[in-house]
């Protein structure tokens, strides 16, 4: 058996979720190895954004900041913010991946602070950035993350980004785009997605290593469970050799 | 296509309001009646970083910072504005990562509208950053980026709002001063997004010509709408460039003479940030903030001698390793090993 | 900067409409639908004329055409269309001249929305165009240049309006399809003037790579937002380039890929238009069709000797003076003088 | 005496009009020949932009279109018609010249179309182009026209452009940006301006060779007088010198 750790893992099963032609804003770090190991695989013409203007880059190295050098390197535009966030408000970007320090059941995203008051925060975070604009405009949103209950909770302090709300049709009700929201949210234990109806997250397949009992006992609120369970399919020797080393040779990622 | 035909009913009872504070006027006649007697003569704008923020930034304006946090960033300028020490200013938080940790050191702004702050993206969070954000000393109006950029686009346009379709159904629409309305066409739910009009932005360019023509290479980020928005605009560049240079590729001049008050040539004014295609930021001294502002005695000490220490930019790169770090730091930029 | 305190009273029942028709569909979420599935692969698109009027536009359709009238125009693509016979089209009339003067002669569009028509600038008016407005068959509806910019733009934007400051008070904005809103956070008026999403758009630009990567040199009228506003996009092209060349300048990329299904490679594909930096307008050659379109029967034979007489664009140059008449118009668009 | 003709006396007239170092917007023909007399008599620095994109170009010759490439030559800028429309928004633009076929009492301007039924017009005419865009947006707006009581009418047909509408404050009640407005009718007559409450049209001075009767009897609505009215001041011998010599040297404006 091939061994790998779970950021690995979440890279892999990220990666497989971009196909070939499509388009998607990705931030720094995983999302960012993750859409490069699709491109490097199954994926040559997958078209990567970064929100500060780069569309397409030849990437030479992993980018620091979603506006650094790298993020247009020999790319195929260098624009601008406007021009990034409304080619996803025009309907043109596929994916996008998200991070956040609480998600609820509906995929609803905390990056701005933990309190009960929002003038005096207890901890405060970066807040927004592009987060509630790509979640509001792309597609399909996925997240990366490592879980715990107390980051898979319906008590969030504070919704940064949109998920599907209050769930059913308030996404839409709210006045955002059809058809768009949350698509994965990809952990070190599960694969979720999210059921057609409710819009309440659901278990799609169990990581090899953790059963139903972890993914539930590691999240704050009642998961719902697709008719059949799979396991997720494990990195294999080909996503793992370019991962290590074309992706992130360096282990900037990948070694965390 | 067929047309629309549908009739639209304005439910305008039930339509929400963000509920902080707007810290800027949004009126379009209001900026109008200042652009009205702003120059438009082309002559010469060379000034000092002293001279542009004694003239032009006073104590509770607000302002706008170009480029993306640690990416062309107008650092002297920064610097001189801590070393003035002014206060009471207004912030545009749009991806501010480097230069919301100087002016958060130098507790300038009591009021911030934010999109992205207190962290340096994959670098981590600042400590001090933080604590001044937590104090409740700040003022504070949530928004995202895309709300940035499209208020500030607002008011390059000249108008008093833009419609969009993010913030919807979440706290940080509720804690913004966004408001809903209504599509009179297919009676859709739009935020309207109020005009962001700064009273100074400070910009960091690759080259320009001495009446602030300017050239901008990489990602613009929102600096173009920056440049139009903003009542007093300063430029800080890498270098002059002589006018026909402009003139001889008009398609690619990214701000007009007109939006420019001042400019100041500072070779390397974007360190410690990068700047595309000529040098990338040093990543070893963006740690050592991070790190020294956990001891608040100790930053307080680094702030003293890296900026109230040195008495202009040229003095500062001097300490922080000069031209040889200057050397390192293109070699990283342009991808070659270092000899 | 003081905030804006005073309360907003919504005066919807005075809000005023444009009485004319709306002939494309504005709703941001129905272009979406379309965006959704639209090719964003980075795939060859090379293709000819027949074809892409073939497979791209359809009877009924909504159409722009990039450029200004005279100037960098798809000449190609309007002849093929009136070539092929479509009919009952929708047209953006947007300093629309001599594109007008084809589309006009083949009574292709029946349906236009105008802001500048049946005019040829300092040049004078069309007489066949006059007639062809005047004889009532065409449905308008009036706008303006900025209006029809803007319209496009918010289609840019994914969104289903912008506002803005004119119209107002006028019969333009009678007989546009333009609404009254009112801003949400100052009171005053403003015109919400609705999305364009053309069906079809035909660009004629400088150099693009056989993915559609596109450069444009001089000035871009509204040709980035026709892009990306359209759902089917053409570009014909003074020459294919290779894709390092965008890559080297990524900041000079005036239209991506992905909003472009087709790129057909036409040297000279401006004329008798002006291709800025290239050739410029055949003024003598635009002065005889002003002159014989006076007459119906002598503008018909006319036209099938030029159009329908060509069976493609080379055999229209050739018959229009070819390699030497084109090098007569580099001299006059290049300031040089002819040997 | 001098000699010079009508054209080239409204072009001197409404040079003078253009202060250095400000900004307008001009069409083709005798606008353009103004602003190019300006910069090259007393207004070195006056910044001529163009509606499709042209700023401030050395303008190697009359510009055949408002999008040629004279417009853009050796400029400042080679930008887009949202670029120029938005800053006269912006309010940053001082100065337009507008044409028309008729022109009321409160400078509102007709180029779209002569008849009662706008559906099948009499007669066609252009329509806006830019004009209704620049009236409403720029500061003062400024005419160059030959005098008739046709055009010179309150039975306007069309209102294409904005002028005082209805006179009063009507013109910004309507919600058009305030201070904005008709500045200067320069006919072959007369210049007017506008009255600063009625906001009707005004003369200020009347041109050599003609007398108020001239002035009024070609005007089909009641014009209004400034308590002085001086002669209109004529070119001068630079100014004509200039104007034939450098300007419009192959007479396509001077000459008509």
């Amino acid at each position: 058996m091939i061994k790998y750790n779970q950021i690995e893992l979440m890279i892999c099963v990220a990666a497989r979720n971009l196909e070939d032609g499509a388009t998607v804003v990705v931030g720094t770090g995983a999302p960012c190895a993750a859409a490069m190991l699709a491109q490097k695989t199954h994926s040559p013409n997958l078209c990567i954004l970064f929100e500060a203007g780069g569309v397409a880059p030849n990437l030479p190295a992993m980018p620091i900041s979603v506006g650094d050098s790298r993020t247009f390197h020999q790319a195929i535009m260098a624009s601008s913010m406007p021009e990034i966030m409304e080619t996803c408000q025009r309907g043109m970007i596929d994916y996008t991946f998200l991070g956040g320090a609480q998600v609820d059941m509906y995929g609803n995203i905390n990056s701005t602070m933990i309190g009960p008051d929002h003038s005096k925060p207890l901890v405060r975070f970066p807040g927004s950035g592009g987060a509630n604009d790509l979640a509001s405009l792309c597609w399909r949103t996925m997240m990366m993350t490592i879980q715990d209950a107390k980051r898979f909770t319906n008590d969030i302090d504070f919704i940064t980004s949109p998920g599907y709300l209050q769930g059913g049709n308030s996404r839409y009700e709210a006045g955002l785009p059809r058809g768009t929201g949350p698509y994965r949210i990809i952990t070190n234990m599960a694969i979720m997605g999210f059921d057609d109806t409710t819009k309440r997250m659901k278990v799609l397949s169990v990581n090899p290593g953790y059963t139903r009992k972890d993914v539930q006992n590691n999240c704050g609120f009642e998961l719902i469970w697709a008719d059949s369970i799979a396991e997720t399919h494990e990195p294999d020797e080909d996503e793992l050799r370019i991962l290590r080393g074309k992706v992130d040779p360096d282990r900037y990622i990948i070694g965390r | 296509m067929t047309m629309l035909k549908k009739k639209i009913t304005n439910k305008d009872g039930n339509l929400k309001s963000g509920q902080n504070e707007l810290f800027t006027n949004p009126d379009a006649d209001a900026a109008r009646e200042f652009f009205r007697t702003k120059s438009r003569a082309l002559k010469p704008k060379l000034s000092t970083v002293e001279e542009v923020v004694k003239n032009y930034l006073h104590d509770g304006d607000y302002i706008g910072i170009g480029g993306f946090g640690a990416i062309r960033i107008p650092t002297a300028i920064l610097h001189e504005i801590i070393r003035q020490k002014k206060k009471h200013l207004g912030f545009a938080g749009h991806t501010s990562t480097h230069d919301f940790q100087i002016l958060a050191a130098g507790e300038c702004f009591d009021k911030c509208d934010i999109a992205y702050i207190v962290g340096l993206e994959a670098r981590g969070l600042s400590p001090n950053s933080r604590r001044y954000i937590e104090s409740g000393k700040v003022k504070i109006t949530e928004w995202s980026n895309a709300t940035l950029s499209w208020r500030i686009k607002a008011a390059a346009m000249g108008l008093s709002f833009l419609p969009a379709r993010n913030l919807m159904g979440t706290d940080t629409f509720k804690y913004s001063a966004s408001k809903e309305i209504i599509c009179p066409f297919t009676g859709q739910k739009y935020m309207a997004h109020p005009a962001l009009y700064p009273d100074f932005a400070a910009i960091h360019v690759h080259e320009c010509d001495v009446y602030g023509n300017a050239h901008i290479y990489g990602a613009s980020v929102s600096d173009q709408d920056l440049a139009k928005a903003s009542r007093y605009v300063v430029l800080t560049t890498e270098k002059i460039i002589p006018t026909e240079k402009i003139r001889q590729n008009p398609e690619a001049t990214s701000i007009p003479f007109w939006c420019v008050d001042a400019v100041v040539e500072i070779p390397y004014g974007s360190y410690p940030g990068n700047m595309p295609y000529e040098y990338f930021s040093d990543e070893e001294y963006l740690r050592k903030w991070l790190t020294i502002e956990k001891d608040p005695t100790e930053f307080k000490k680094f702030i003293d001698k890296q900026i109230f220490g040195t008495k202009n930019f040229f003095e500062y790169l001097e300490l922080n390793g000069g031209m040889e770090k200057m050397k390192k730091l293109r070699a990283i930029e342009l991808l070659y090993d270092q000899k």
